[in-house]
């Protein structure tokens, strides 16, 4: 008790969270001390959002303890957490879209309630908005909706930071700079560095670097659910920082051999802002850059090209595996079997009769070749675990005569043999004259590649391709791309 | 003891079994003597909701939001334009069976465009378009009662092998939407669509051309169960369609089929539209009045969407 | 300050315009209609009308939709003109009764994750049913205050449109400036979001149905101060006029957003084209369909600018 | 002299012939009245849900629209009163028939439905002296007629106690729905000696137990033409006995002509009251010939019919 060292305001220890077969984090340990601004960077994936979650109390670890002033909180959730002070931007907008500012601010602070609380609650916003982002221009008034993505994280940071009643005292920001432009992000690290001078203690998630290097007290590495690096801002350079994110063990190994497709005629193509899109027959291209910076829409405007909405059609054009399975993936009351084969029916029917037996036949050979671990291919989709789920929506496009494959990151989940499988897979295909458009988070999957175009803000800004196509380059092109 | 364990977990069990109870209920009142009698009424009338069931299966099989509200209003339609067109004749029923179907087409294409093309939603699109139709059938034959040709009264009315033979018309028609369902493609691309329509478009499915097809489906076979029901009751009656609204939205949400899409279900409509039919059979003779009979209705169906439970978590 | 109209004020001002097309039309057929007694007239009916709206629109906020509207301001009408003016003890009784089942409603739905469609449905029967046992036949008598104040004369405005003002200002009250509305909003919105901030999502939702069941109610009491007397059907086509009144209003199957005042002009809108079309003569065969090409008509208007709004945004 | 006045129908309720026939009988005497200008106009209005709080809304606009009398076939007796009281209080004519309002300031041209329904049991009183078993089938639940009608017959049950209702069922006036009630309730009941009826199912219920194979019993028949029409093919090869009783759609148009004296000065009860059209086996034929295919049995009012049901009432 007279301890004169401070005392962590949340210590996590020895923190073990899966999701399936995947371990988000495996044995994670972190103390956030009073007055420091913790920097946390970590590949997509790498389990920083999730520890995030663990912190803030959504999200009770399968392993480990949670003290809080250096006492053990058995009890640890979402209000616990913030009566302790601790705020939560999350990477997601996570406003209700169709509120006001101001009763978004009432939704946060659950205290702020009685006669006048939107004077109150128009006060606590605006001021911390004011000393967050003078000249915001914001009124509190607006619909959440109505506003810009930009406008939305403002008011969703400056949300955080105001005080309804509890001070705020850790909070935790991930990327919450990914939609600001430069001067609006140095408002707000200045006012995190005022923050945390104050007294007050912040992670800070980015992807950024150079926001964290300046920014944070100390920066944290964390690859595959561990942290793998920890040393005080000044210790890093970006490189530095890179390096230690990046793959330990490269994927030399599974690079393909340089082909020559300089003849093969282009089969897909979309012009935007930025350098054009365009694919060639046999070709992998892939799409990397940052999560979110329209390689999914780049995917999903080249689907509607070439989709047919009214007629069927004998011979699509292209198909399409999906990553957010649960929105556009999975037939979740459906079997395994119905799932693999819906988008190849028409290869296995007659006059529009399904032909059962050739369709457990196709699905049997697909079981075998790619692995779905599951005693019956009758048994329900969801009774298979994430990454074998994800299997099943790669045979099913494999299984097409679609000359072209999209892929919307693809393989999460996906464990790491099955990864090799598949990776063969699509070697074998593209070989034989498929061309594959391959949106990855994943550094690996990207170098397999023949040619990459990396995406910043919704535009194609660089194109790396044969021996160009690296870890560095891509890293160096989604970081600093053209700057805004 | 896996049989009955797979049986109990049938989404349409729960219908079958409530009507197996009130029918054996109400031959109990009479010691079994109106067993067959009970049975081929049953059978009978159950056939018209069976029918237009199964349209309005298919439409919210689609998904949240998908209806047909417009199903009375083109039975009324398509009934007494046929009569009025084969008025008594013999060599006119085939003619008037087609435009029937045509009806039907004509109502499904523009319930569909109503809610393509304005962007009405389904529940409001059906519904206008139900008052227009009406309309129309007012203004056809100004609400006249013009019997059927003699070989469809008859036919409509008789049974073969003791089984009615509006029943077997409706099997027949229950077979073909069950093979249509389980055995083709288009049975396959319905569920897709109902159980995540962005999926559905990702697996290269033509959502709208399929949506379109099954609501003009919905109306023919509405149209069809006009035909019949008019050919059956000796005339078509402007209010002839009016219970069948409710009745089509019951016997499918009885039958097992998921409000929320994506999983129908035939054989659970048959259980649905023989229980719809011997509830008020049963409470008709125990004497109990309309009150009591609507509020039994009501607690049944709750009490089957209980027992059947929602969907999983995650759907609405 | 820079103030820019927000997309719910285009939401409004949408339905504001049909209501003002439509009334100008009204007007130009019949100029009688213009005045104390002349609104009044087209207007009073208009009123139970809105507060079912309002109700309905209380369950579309948290993505539900409610089928008995219709049948339970029938019951509660019955209700109304036998146990309410007969014995108010028992009536108010019946009718806290009633609003405790509608929440009860939100919690099973709720907690069973059921289809809101289907239980509202099954509750249709039993509300029509509970109404035939209380009037077999038409019947009864309006509370003597009830019938007093639906039938007031206020001075300046008369009484629908006092009434329909007062309506939409409290529900506005309510549902808009209120933290309530603003919970149960939320849940429309993002109901991880509010779940987030730690709060409870059930009682919310139970929230949000009990307040439906208290508008409903009062559309109920207010529907027979005007007849004077009920029956077991009086009320059945409010379901569907309370669902096209919020979608008229500017409101949405999903995603919370709802307007009350949108949701009172859009009620009155409804109530306003039935005049429109009697003023207009059609032939009796066609006054039916008439109705359906009004509902068209004015949604496809909805469509027709809220493309020239995307566009203006677009700008 | 109403050359000048202008009278409207309201009416609820479309969807049966019953309700076309007397649209168009409406239209038919109407008609010609304002072509020899004996009123300047008689518009016909339908709600399109049968509800009540419609056809309030509907009177009101006829208030707006400044028409001198308003004929009311009312979807309430009582829900309606609110609307035709501030009818009375804008100064026009109320006159209501078939479904009539109980509003003092109103015209009633009423049925006496309880009487209809009595005279069924009498009837059948005379032709089965000995009783029996009676199914009885009701209207549409919670209407005013249906009680009514189904009140009569009970009291005509307690009047002549060798009959016993056995069964009850509701056939919403509708011959599909009628047909599908009976054929349900038929199979657990003894054997049935007579149906009292409501008008509109008759026909249905002849074919429900025709279906069932059963002894066919004297089913009191609702004067539709397809009703008359099975009478008179059962009557032609088995002798079949029955009479039909209901109101006549007609009766719209002696509203209209009481409307019509009404504006034109004449002293009118409050009360006036139409006799039942009522078919019996001698004058089915008669009946049959004069009734439009597929319509209902029939009789249109002239003024000087008109004229003498007000001079009778007084
Ligand atoms: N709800 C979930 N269900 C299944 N898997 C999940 C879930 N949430 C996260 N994961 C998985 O856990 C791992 C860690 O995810 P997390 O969101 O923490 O990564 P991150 O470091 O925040 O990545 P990014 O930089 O892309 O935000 C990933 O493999 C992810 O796919
Ligand atoms: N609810 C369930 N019902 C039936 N089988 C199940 C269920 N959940 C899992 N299984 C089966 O149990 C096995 C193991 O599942 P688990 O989720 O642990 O796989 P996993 O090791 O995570 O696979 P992956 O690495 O591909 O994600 C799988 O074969 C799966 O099909
Ligand atoms: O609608 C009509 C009338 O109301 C009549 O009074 C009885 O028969 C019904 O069909
Ligand atoms: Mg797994
Ligand atoms: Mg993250």
């Amino acid at each position: 008790m007279t301890d004169r060292m401070p005392k962590a305001i949340i210590d996590v220890a020895d923190v073990k969270v899966s999701f399936g077969a995947v371990k988000a984090l495996d044995g994670v340990s972190l103390a956030i001390m009073p007055g420091e601004c913790v920097g946390l960077v970590g590949h997509n994936g790498a389990g920083k959002s999730t520890i995030v979650s663990v912190i803030n109390g959504g999200l009770s670890p399968h392993q480990g303890t949670i003290l809080g002033e250096g006492e053990l909180i058995a009890r640890f959730g979402i209000n616990a957490a913030r009566a302790r002070g601790v705020r939560c931007v999350f990477q997601e907008l996570s406003l209700c879209p169709n509120l006001t500012v101001l009763e978004n601010t009432r939704i946060l602070h659950r205290h702020l309630g009685g006669l006048g609380w939107r004077k109150r609650a128009k006060q606590v916003i605006e001021r911390s908005l004011d000393t967050m982002f003078p000249g915001h221009g914001i009124a509190s008034d607006r619909i959440v909706g109505d506003l810009s993505i930009a406008e939305r994280q403002m008011v969703e940071i400056a949300m955080a930071f105001s005080d309804g009643g509890i001070p705020p005292r850790l909070i935790i920001l991930d990327e919450p700079t990914s939609s600001l432009d430069a001067s609006l992000a140095e408002q707000m690290l200045a006012h995190v560095l005022r923050f945390v001078a104050s007294g007050g203690s912040v992670i800070l998630i980015s992807h950024i670097l150079h926001e964290i290097i300046t920014t944070a007290s100390r920066i944290v590495v964390m690859k595959d659910g561990r942290i793998v690096a920890e040393r005080p801002a000044e210790a890093w350079t970006e490189n530095g920082l890179v390096e230690a994110m990046g793959s330990v063990v490269k994927g030399e190994a599974h690079r393909r051999a340089i082909r020559d497709l300089a003849e093969a005629p282009v089969v897909v193509e979309q012009i935007g802002h930025g350098i054009p899109f365009r694919a060639k027959r046999g070709e992998i291209v892939g799409l990397a850059g940052l999560a979110g910076h329209g390689q999914t829409d780049m995917l999903m405007k080249l689907h509607a090209s070439s989709g047919a909405d009214w007629l069927p059609r004998r011979d699509p054009a292209v198909t399409f595996v999906a990553g957010d399975r649960r929105l556009n993936g999975v037939f979740e009351l459906w079997s395994i079997l119905k799932n693999f084969s819906v988008a190849s029916l028409g290869d296995l029917a007659s006059r529009g009769v399904v032909n059962a037996d050739a369709e457990v036949q196709r699905a049997g050979e697909w079981k075998q070749r790619i692995e779905i671990r599951t005693p019956n291919m009758a048994n329900r989709m969801l009774s298979l675990s994430g990454g074998n789920q994800q299997k099943v929506l790669f045979a099913r496009a494999l299984a097409t005569r679609a000359p072209v494959v999209l892929m919307d990151d693809p393989m999460r989940g996906v464990d790491v043999g099955t990864k090799q499988e598949v990776y063969e897979i699509i070697r074998q295909e593209a070989a034989h004259g498929r061309t594959f458009v391959w949106y990855s988070t994943e550094m690996e999957e990207v170098c397999l590649c023949d040619r990459v175009y990396v995406f910043r803000e919704g535009a194609i800004v660089a194109e790396l391709a044969g021996d160009a196509v690296t870890e560095e380059n891509i890293l160096a092109s989604s970081f600093t791309g053209v700057a805004a | 003891m896996r049989m009955v364990d797979r049986i109990s977990r049938a989404p349409w069990i729960w219908s079958w079994f409530a009507a197996f109870l009130v029918w054996f209920a109400t031959i109990m009142v009479t010691g079994g003597a109106s067993t067959l009698g009970l049975s081929q009424a049953a059978l009978t009338f159950a056939a018209f909701s069976i029918i237009v069931g199964i349209g309005q299966m298919f439409v919210i099989t689609l998904g949240p939001g998908n209806i047909d509200l417009s199903v009375p209003a083109t039975m009324t339609l398509a009934g007494t334009v046929a009569l009025k067109l084969m008025d008594v004749d013999n060599a006119m029923i085939l003619p008037g069976l087609i435009t029937a179907i045509l009806i039907g087409i004509a109502v499904g294409i523009t319930n569909y465009a109503l809610i393509k093309a304005l962007r009405i939603p389904p529940i409001i699109a059906t519904l206008s378009m139900s008052f227009i139709v009406q309309s129309a059938a007012i203004w056809t034959n100004r609400g006249l009662r013009i019997k059927p040709p003699s070989f469809l009264a008859d036919f409509t009315t008789s049974t073969t092998l003791g089984v009615p033979n509006v029943s077997l018309v409706a099997l027949v028609i229950s077979v073909i939407a069950w093979f249509l369902l389980e055995k083709t493609i288009y049975g396959r691309w319905i569920s897709a669509i109902g159980q995540s329509t962005p999926a559905a478009r990702m697996a290269g499915i033509p959502v709208d051309g399929i949506r379109f097809i099954t609501y003009v489906f919905c109306a023919v076979l509405a149209s069809l169960a006009g035909y019949l029901l008019a050919c059956f009751s000796g005339g078509a009656a402007l209010n002839m369609g009016t219970e069948y609204l409710l009745m089509s939205i019951a016997v499918v949400v009885l039958g097992g089929t998921a409000v929320a899409g994506g999983d129908s279900n035939v054989p659970g409509i048959w259980g649905a539209s023989l229980f719809m039919f011997l509830v008020v059979s049963m409470l008709n003779t125990y004497g109990l009045g309309a009150g009591f009979r609507l509020i039994m209705t009501g607690l049944i169906i709750i009490s089957v969407i209980m027992l059947a439970g929602g969907r999983q978590p995650g759907a609405r | 300050m820079r103030r820019t109209v927000s997309a719910d004020a285009i939401r409004l001002a949408i339905p504001a315009l049909s209501l003002a097309i439509l009334l100008g039309a009204v007007f130009w057929l019949q100029p009688r209609a213009m005045s104390y007694i002349g609104l009044n007239l087209l207007f009073n009916l208009a009123v139970p009308i809105a507060l079912a709206t309002i109700a309905q629109m209380l369950i579309m906020s948290v993505n539900d939709l409610d089928l008995a509207m219709g049948t339970f301001v029938s019951f509660v009408a019955c209700v109304t003109a036998t146990f309410l003016s007969e014995e108010p003890f028992f009536g108010v009784l019946i009718l806290a009764g009633a609003v405790a089942v509608y929440a009860m409603l939100g919690v099973v739905i709720h907690l069973r994750n059921l289809p809101s469609i289907v239980v509202s449905l099954g509750m249709s029967f039993v509300w029509a049913g509970l109404a035939v046992l209380l009037l077999p036949a038409p019947g009864g008598q309006a509370p003597e205050w009830v019938r007093t104040v639906m039938t007031m004369k206020p001075p300046v405005a008369p009484m629908a449109i006092v009434a329909s003002v007062v309506i939409a200002v409290v529900a506005h009250f309510i549902v808009m400036r209120s933290s309530l509305g603003v919970l149960i909003r939320g849940v429309g919105g993002n109901q991880r979001s509010v779940e987030r901030a730690g709060w409870s999502v059930l009682a919310a939702r139970a929230a949000a149905y009990a307040l439906a069941g208290v508008f409903a109610v009062l559309a109920g009491i207010s529907l027979v101060g005007l007849t004077t007397s009920a029956d077991a059907n009086i009320a059945l086509r409010y379901t569907l006029l309370s669902i096209a009144g919020v979608i008229l209003g500017g409101g949405e199957f999903i995603g919370g957003r709802i307007s009350p005042i949108g949701a009172v002009i859009g009620a009155l809108t409804l109530t306003l084209a039935g005049s429109f079309l009697s003023f207009l003569r059609i032939s009796p065969d066609w006054q039916i369909g008439a109705q359906g090409a009004i509902l068209i008509i004015v949604l496809a208007l909805r469509l027709l600018l809220n493309r020239l709004e995307n566009r203006d945004k677009r700008r | 002299d109403t050359s000048d006045k202008k009278i409207a129908l309201s009416n609820n309720y479309a969807g049966n012939s019953w309700r076309q026939a007397m649209l168009t009988s409406w239209d038919k005497v109407t008609g010609e009245a304002v072509k020899a200008g004996v009123v300047a106009a008689a518009d016909a209005f339908t709600t399109a849900e049968n509800q009540a709080t419609e056809q309030a809304a509907q009177i009101q606009n006829m208030i707006l629209q400044g028409y001198d009398a308003i004929v009311l076939n009312a979807a309430s007796p009582t829900a309606l009163n609110g609307a035709v009281k501030e009818a009375c209080d804008a100064g026009i004519i109320v006159v209501s028939f078939d479904g009539v309002v109980s509003e003092p300031c109103a015209w009633r041209i009423a049925v006496d439905f309880k009487e209809m329904g009595r005279s069924q049991v009498e009837y059948l009183s005379k032709k089965l002296p000995e009783g029996g078993n009676l199914l009885e089938i009701r209207g549409l639940a919670g209407v005013f007629v249906d009680d009514e009608i189904s009140a009569g017959i009970h009291e005509g049950v307690k009047q002549f106690p060798q009959f016993k209702i056995v069964g009850s069922v509701h056939g919403d006036w509708a011959q599909d729905v009628a047909q599908k009630a009976v054929a349900g309730i038929l199979p657990s009941l003894p054997e049935i000696a007579g149906v009292v009826t409501q008008g509109g199912d008759g026909y249905g219920a002849a074919q429900a137990i025709a279906a069932a194979k059963r002894p066919m019993p004297v089913i009191v028949m609702g004067n539709r033409e397809d009703e008359l029409k099975w009478w008179k093919e059962q009557k032609d090869a088995k002798n079949y006995e029955t009479m039909s009783v209901s109101i006549a759609p007609g009766v719209s148009t002696l509203a209209f002509w009481v409307a019509q004296q009404i504006l034109d000065g004449k002293e009118v009860k409050k009360d006036l009251v139409v006799p039942f059209l009522r078919i019996d086996q001698d004058n089915l034929e008669q009946n049959l010939a004069k009734t439009q295919a597929g319509g209902v049995a029939n009789v249109e009012y002239t003024q000087a019919d008109a004229i003498k049901v007000i001079e009778g009432a007084k």
